[in-house]
């Protein structure tokens, strides 16, 4: 007993291993693509401005007494000028809000590629009743409008991003299971699987080494995808007042802008700054995941490149190809023009 | 074969309603000790015992003096007699009549939004297909990545500071008088149009962007089809491999993606309509948030997944008329 | 006027790759007869579907490029004929029968309107009128209660049927030529065999020339005339089938007519040609039948062989021709 | 390859039945069955090549998951080594079934895309554990070398190679645990003509090497009669005709393996046999008829056919057929109006 539980640990690190030997490629394959590299380039920005965000912000927008006087505009010493109702310094706040935006992004993306993950195969390997009761659970979470649930839930239990992550989570895993799942129908199916079955293979091996390989690139492309989807919807929840009222966040500072008359006194950098900021962190994680996309579809990807293809087509030497199909040519018998018999 | 497919269909959305309905009854008394001390804070100036006899008299004004089991009896024999619960702002109104009231403008915002995303979307969808490869198709790729990027009330905010503030054009906020004063008037209806201009635009920014990379998208995959190359093989024009042919393949999954859009016809316009002040569902949900008018909040949600359940097998008995192929094997 | 129902001369077609091209048809010449049948015999990736479509001009451009010194159907030359005057041309005097019904027949269209098209779009006929044809060109090739069965989906019918479908698509304006790409690969034996019954039948009575393409040379043996065999791009071999299939020159007609069982075997041993077909981005120097060719000599590996002209329309593309009569390879 | 009828039995199959039943469009509607297989026996001696012939439909797939306990019967046994596999425990189950393997139809779906030659053909090795990497090496290499690739082909991934090359990375797979059992599920059909010879040959010489016993499912009855030592033919989920391959080649019996037989073209252009051609199309195993299988296409069929199965009799040693024109009526329903052709001369029902 000791001993299976041994190699199954065994088995589960070299698959834990595999896994990050995995993403680990798929960073490279990332960083080749010139669309890809961009993305990297600014998740990694975004990172750095979240962990270090203390250093590059010129002030401490929580603390009160850094505070200035209101409604500045841009200058050197205040990038983004000043807030019109409390005086922080808008660009401090740019950088403190990535925080949120990433964490928030980061762990609901995660936690949604993992449930979605173990209920699709749930429900796609197991299949019987446990399939029955996936399915059923997701037409059901299908039909609840999310916004409006977030809000009541919000009101009930506080509010607080672990909340958010929660009600997201919560919701989000639904689309992936979905996708997942009939994946694994198809995989399940695969002639190698049954060839597996044959040679005597565990469930746990066609698991490990057949089916979660197999949907471990969706579950990666996905990932990113839902990371840009959550961060779009927690600036709108941020927005709407629901986020952590201590915290710093784009969304919430849209919403400041707006009630803080940003629009009556036409100081539109304060508008703007937050929303390039969500633009920038939806933009490039949403990159990523469309590049793996590309990356994991072949087909698609040829179809895509095929016409760059055709454009930059080197004329000549498209003529010497069809010119070394002719009869003549293969023969050695090089025959100019007019000389035919 | 189509009938029985029908009529199960009804029933799985009837069983989908009831777990809806009975979620959405316990959701609010999850945690909640006391519903009267919710909607009744306690204030400082009273005694323990005003206090009491306050709860007391809200519990059974709103029923909340039986046991959990009754009053989900109560609920639900409400409910299929078409009460939504009555909510707790002042004067006691009736949930289903304040939905009434506010219902219609949504839908004016939403509805709108959804055909103009429509329209336009399967116009440069089909146009960029065509065109594949070339500048057209490139833009909308690129437009799509950047419209998917920016939120709507992000857009919306931007056209109510220039267009409202900056130029003044069109209403940065709607005139509370609107709703009042509507009485089917050319005037009035021209009225609502121009205090709607704004947020349909910032709304169908992403939907016309969307529907249009999803067309080109659809069309595209049908393109390689075998039929459509039979399909020229017979002879046909190019539009009428297009209109008879691709299209109409395309739509299978466009119409998918329509469902969604229609299921999440009142509750997508939350944040639009608080930036622009309208007064739709939106707002009247919000409202109910910050009185705490659980009822209120309660009967929008279940109302909003009635719809969307609606909707669903509206648009999947759609499908199945479009494509001959499902009652047979199931599309899931 | 010549009695050829097609000529093509040159035909070449390069697909641009990612890291290369792939010469996908180099440079072939196939002619058909009036009311012949011919059929070109290749395995798969050797470009006889690309022929084909090239032939029809239905090949997309992008992605491939195609070249073609002459291209005459009944003299008459379609190199340059512009899209929508191919449009006229297909169907009504040039068609094609597809390989896999069930993808090459619109899913969400009746059969019947399948058919109605050809003769709405090439005889201007009204609705009505047309359906009357498409119920007798469904009659004509066995489809048994064409009237209604005319108005089921392709998904209802089985294999047969729908391959049936198909070849009535193809004969519907009795063309000058049509175009059968492995029209019975997907099938059954048994329905294989009716399926060619008709075919042959259809082809024989209405004196349509007929292009048959298949790897299946037992096919070919019951249904061609004239035989050309194709091998990387390149014709390998012309000849009448009795010629072909008693005597042939190449070897590797030699190795693929070996190759295949019969059953009048009794042997358990099968001849075989060792390893497979290159791919089409790399083909060997020289002959691109040399790696697998029992026959080879270092000329072989050099330069490719021409393509020999024999008596009775003979051709072959090999530096060794077995069969030749007294030649020392002869019979091995 | 010597048809020996002395030698033990590896595989019997007891009036084998298998039922997928059919989900109706309503919870509460009866549920239709699509029968399979219905009443399947038979036995393959050990060392024999043994062809199970029809066309899609008629079951024989089933038939090949059944053997080796992927598809669970609804009626009847499959007796392994004189072991009814579906009465083992599961852990018994599991390694008796190693001496099974399978080839597959489609070379392309049969191997893992992410896994490269040496974890695809080692797999059944690892699966079995107790090996080192090294022996597991040692034996791919060996197995690569036994059927036809090199041992620079050890790390490569599936793409790389062609159809022919990819059927033989299934086959060596197949036979890396020493199977004395090996299901051949139309391992050719997917592949181009020309290799088609080289993969059938592959088979035979390692039938010879490794005195292995082939299932063999066709649909080319020309590759059958050239393999096969004893045969069955099937439609719609039952026997019509078993026996010797050559007896049934030289003399078929039952109208459906004539048809069969003279439908499949053949390249002899000197010697094409008048056809019979089969009318209608193949019926839906979902609810058969209740008599004979074949009698909607049968050019000999008689009133009774419609109503009375007929039994698999054996008519000369050796050779069954189930037909009511070979063998006539059993005695409770024989009677002259059973025995009217159901088909006038005109070929209309």
């Amino acid at each position: 007993m000791k001993a299976k539980a041994m190699r199954f640990l065994k088995l589960l690190g070299n698959r834990l291993l595999g896994i990050l030997r995995a993403i680990a490629g798929f960073i490279m394959k990332l960083w080749r693509h010139p669309k890809g590299r961009v993305g990297l380039i600014v998740v990694t920005l975004l990172v750095v401005c979240a962990i270090f965000a203390p250093l590059i912000a010129p002030y401490d927008p929580y603390d009160v007494t850094q505070r200035a006087a209101k409604g500045l505009s841009p200058s050197w010493s205040h990038l983004l000028g000043t807030t019109i109702t409390t005086g922080q310094d808008i660009f401090s706040m740019l950088i403190y809000g990535t925080r949120v935006s990433l964490i928030v992004g980061l762990v609901t993306g995660i936690s949604i590629a993992f449930l979605g993950a173990i209920m699709g195969v749930i429900a796609g390997y197991v299949g019987g009743a446990a399939d029955t009761a996936i399915m059923r659970t997701v037409d059901v979470m299908l039909v609840i409008p999310t916004l409006p649930l977030t809000i009541v839930l919000t009101n009930l239990f506080g509010k607080s991003y672990l909340m958010i992550i929660f009600i997201f989570v919560l919701f989000g895993w639904t689309g992936l299971a979905r996708v997942i799942r009939s994946l694994v129908l198809v995989l399940k199916n695969a002639n190698y699987v049954r060839a597996a079955e044959l040679a005597g293979a565990s469930r746990g091996h066609i698991m490990f080494r057949h089916i979660l390989p197999g949907v471990s690139h969706l579950l990666i492309m996905n990932t990113a995808l839902t990371c840009a989807g959550v961060m779009i919807a927690e600036a709108g929840l941020s927005f709407l007042g629901l986020g952590d009222p201590t915290a710093i966040s784009w969304g919430k500072m849209l919403a400041e802008a707006q009630g803080g008359g940003a629009l009556l006194f036409g100081h539109w950098w304060w508008i703007i700054a937050p929303g390039i900021g969500i633009f920038l962190a939806v933009f490039s994680f949403m990159r990523i995941g469309l590049v793996m996309e590309e990356i994991l579809n072949p087909r698609m990807k040829q179809s895509s490149s095929i016409y760059k293809i055709f454009k930059n087509l080197n004329n000549t030497y498209m003529e010497e190809v069809f010119a070394s199909m002719d009869e003549n040519a293969k023969l050695g018998l090089t025959l100019k023009a007019g000389e035919e018999s | 074969m189509k009938k029985s497919y029908l009529i199960k269909r009804i029933i799985y959305a009837f069983f989908i309603f009831l777990i809806v309905m009975t979620l959405n009854f316990f959701i609010p008394r999850i945690g909640v000790v006391d519903p009267a001390e919710r909607y009744y804070p306690p204030q400082g100036n009273m005694t323990e015992i005003e206090y009491e006899i306050i709860k007391q008299f809200t519990r059974e004004q709103y029923g909340f003096d039986v046991s959990n089991f009754q009053q989900y009896l109560n609920y639900v024999s409400g409910l299929f007699q078409g009460d939504l619960g009555t909510s707790f702002r002042s004067g006691n109104p009736k949930v289903s009549q304040l939905i009434g009231e506010r219902l219609p403008w949504t839908l004016v915002l939403s509805v709108t939004n959804l055909l103009i995303s429509l329209f336009i979307g399967l116009i440069i969808g089909t146009i960029a297909a065509w065109k594949r490869g070339r500048w057209q198709d490139t833009t909308l790729l690129n437009l799509s990545t950047i419209s998917m990027a920016l939120p709507a009330f992000f857009i919306a905010l931007i056209l109510s500071f220039y267009f409202g503030f900056e130029l003044e054009w069109f209403p940065a906020y709607t005139n509370p008088n609107m709703v009042a004063q509507f009485d089917w008037s050319w005037e009035a209806i021209r009225v609502v149009m121009y205090n709607a201009a704004l947020p349909i635009v910032s709304m169908s920014i992403g939907g016309i962007i969307g529907y249009g990379q999803g067309t080109r998208n659809a069309v595209i995959a049908v393109t390689n089809e075998d039929f459509i190359l039979t399909a020229r093989a017979k002879g046909l024009s190019r539009n009428q491999v297009i209109f008879k042919h691709t299209l109409r393949n395309a739509m299978l999954p466009i119409v998918t993606s329509l469902g969604m859009s229609i299921s999440g016809l009142i509750g997508g316009a939350v944040i639009i309509e608080q930036i622009f002040n309208w007064n739709g569902m939106g707002t009247l949900f919000l409202e109910a948030n910050n009185t705490n008018d659980y009822p209120l909040m309660m009967g929008i949600m279940l109302f909003m997944s009635a719809f969307a359940i609606v909707a669903n097998l509206v648009t999947e008995l759609f499908y199945s008329l479009l494509d001959p192929r499902v009652t047979v094997g199931e599309r899931r | 006027m010549s009695d050829l129902m097609l000529k093509l001369r040159n035909l070449k077609v390069v697909f641009p790759a990612g890291e290369g091209v792939i010469r996908a048809v180099e440079g072939i010449d196939l002619d058909i007869a009036k009311g012949e049948c011919v059929a070109l015999v290749g395995e798969s990736g050797c470009g006889k579907s690309v022929t084909s479509l090239a032939i029809m001009k239905l090949l997309n451009s992008p992605p491939a490029l195609v070249r073609v010194d002459e291209l005459k159907l009944d003299d008459e030359e379609l190199k340059d004929y512009s899209d929508g005057k191919m449009q006229e041309l297909r169907g009504q005097q040039l068609s094609m029968i597809f390989q896999d019904a069930m993808t090459a027949l619109n899913p969400v269209m009746t059969i019947g309107r399948q058919i109605d098209e050809i003769y709405i779009r090439h005889n201007n006929l009204s609705r009505k009128e047309a359906r009357k044809l498409t119920v007798k060109a469904l009659d004509l090739v066995g489809v048994p209660e064409a009237k209604s069965r005319a108005n089921s989906f392709p998904h209802q019918l089985s294999g047969g049927m729908r391959q049936r479908v198909l070849i009535a698509m193809a004969f519907a304006c009795m063309p000058k030529l049509i175009i059968a790409d492995e029209p019975t690969t997907a099938l059954d034996v048994t329905i294989q065999a009716q399926v060619l019954n008709v075919l042959s039948d259809m082809q024989k009575k209405h004196n349509v020339s007929l292009l048959l393409i298949t790897h299946d040379l037992s096919v070919v043996a019951n249904m061609a005339d004239t035989i050309y065999v194709m091998y990387a791009g390149k014709i390998v071999e012309k000849a009448i089938k009795r010629d072909l299939f008693l005597k042939p020159r190449h070897p590797y007609t030699e190795g693929l007519l070996g190759s295949v069982p019969r059953l009048s075997d009794e042997h358990h041993h099968f001849i075989q040609i060792p390893d497979a077909v290159p791919h089409p981005m790399f083909k060997p120097t020289g002959c691109y039948f040399h790696p697998r060719c029992s026959y080879c000599t270092d000329k072989c590996k050099e330069s490719m062989p021409p393509l020999a002209k024999d008596v009775g329309g003979r051709e072959y593309r090999c530096w060794h021709p077995l069969n030749l009569g007294g030649g020392a390879k002869d019979g091995k | 390859m010597a048809n020996d009828k002395t030698r033990e039995p590896i595989m019997v199959l007891e009036n084998l039945s298998v039922d997928f039943p059919v989900k109706g469009a309503l919870p509460f509607q009866k549920r239709k069955l699509i029968q399979a297989v219905t009443d399947v026996s038979l036995t393959i001696a050990s060392g024999e090549t043994f062809g199970i012939v029809g066309e899609s439909g008629c079951g024989k797939s089933t038939i090949a998951n059944a053997m080796v306990g992927m598809v669970k019967p609804t009626g009847g046994k499959v007796i392994f080594k004189g072991k009814d596999l579906f009465s083992l425990p599961r852990e018994e189950f599991k390694e008796l079934r190693r001496d099974m393997q399978m080839i597959f139809q489609d070379p392309f779906s049969s191997l893992n895309p992410r896994f490269n030659v040496y974890q695809i053909i080692s797999e059944p090795m690892f699966i079995r554990g107790g090996s080192t990497p090294d022996e597991m090496k040692a034996r791919v290499i060996e197995l690569l070398k036994l059927v036809g690739l090199s041992e620079k082909d050890l790390y490569r991934h599936p793409s790389d190679f062609s159809g022919g090359q990819r059927q033989r990375i299934g086959i060596a797979r197949a036979i890396i645990l020493n199977p004395d059992f090996l299901i051949c599920d139309e391992p050719v059909s997917a592949l181009d003509v020309s290799v088609h010879a080289q993969i059938l040959n592959l088979l035979m010489e390692l039938q010879e090497q490794l005195k292995m016993t082939y299932v063999f499912i066709s649909h080319n009855l020309a590759v059958v009669k050239n393999l096969c030592d004893q045969m069955i033919v099937m439609y719609l989920g039952k026997v019509m005709e078993s026996g010797a391959t050559k007896a049934i080649y030289a003399n078929p019996l039952h109208p459906y393996t004539n048809a069969l037989l003279t439908a499949v073209l053949d390249i002899d252009i000197d010697n094409q046999r008048e056809r019979v051609l089969l009318e209608g199309d193949i019926p839906s195993p979902i609810d058969p008829p209740k008599g004979c299988r074949f009698y909607q296409r049968c050019p000999f069929a008689m009133a009774g056919c419609k109503h009375v199965a007929a039994p698999l009799v054996e008519v000369e040693p050796n050779h069954f057929v189930s037909c009511h024109k070979i063998n006539g009526f059993p005695a409770d329903s024989d009677s002259a109006e059973n025995r009217t052709p159901l088909r006038a001369d005109d070929g209309q029902v």
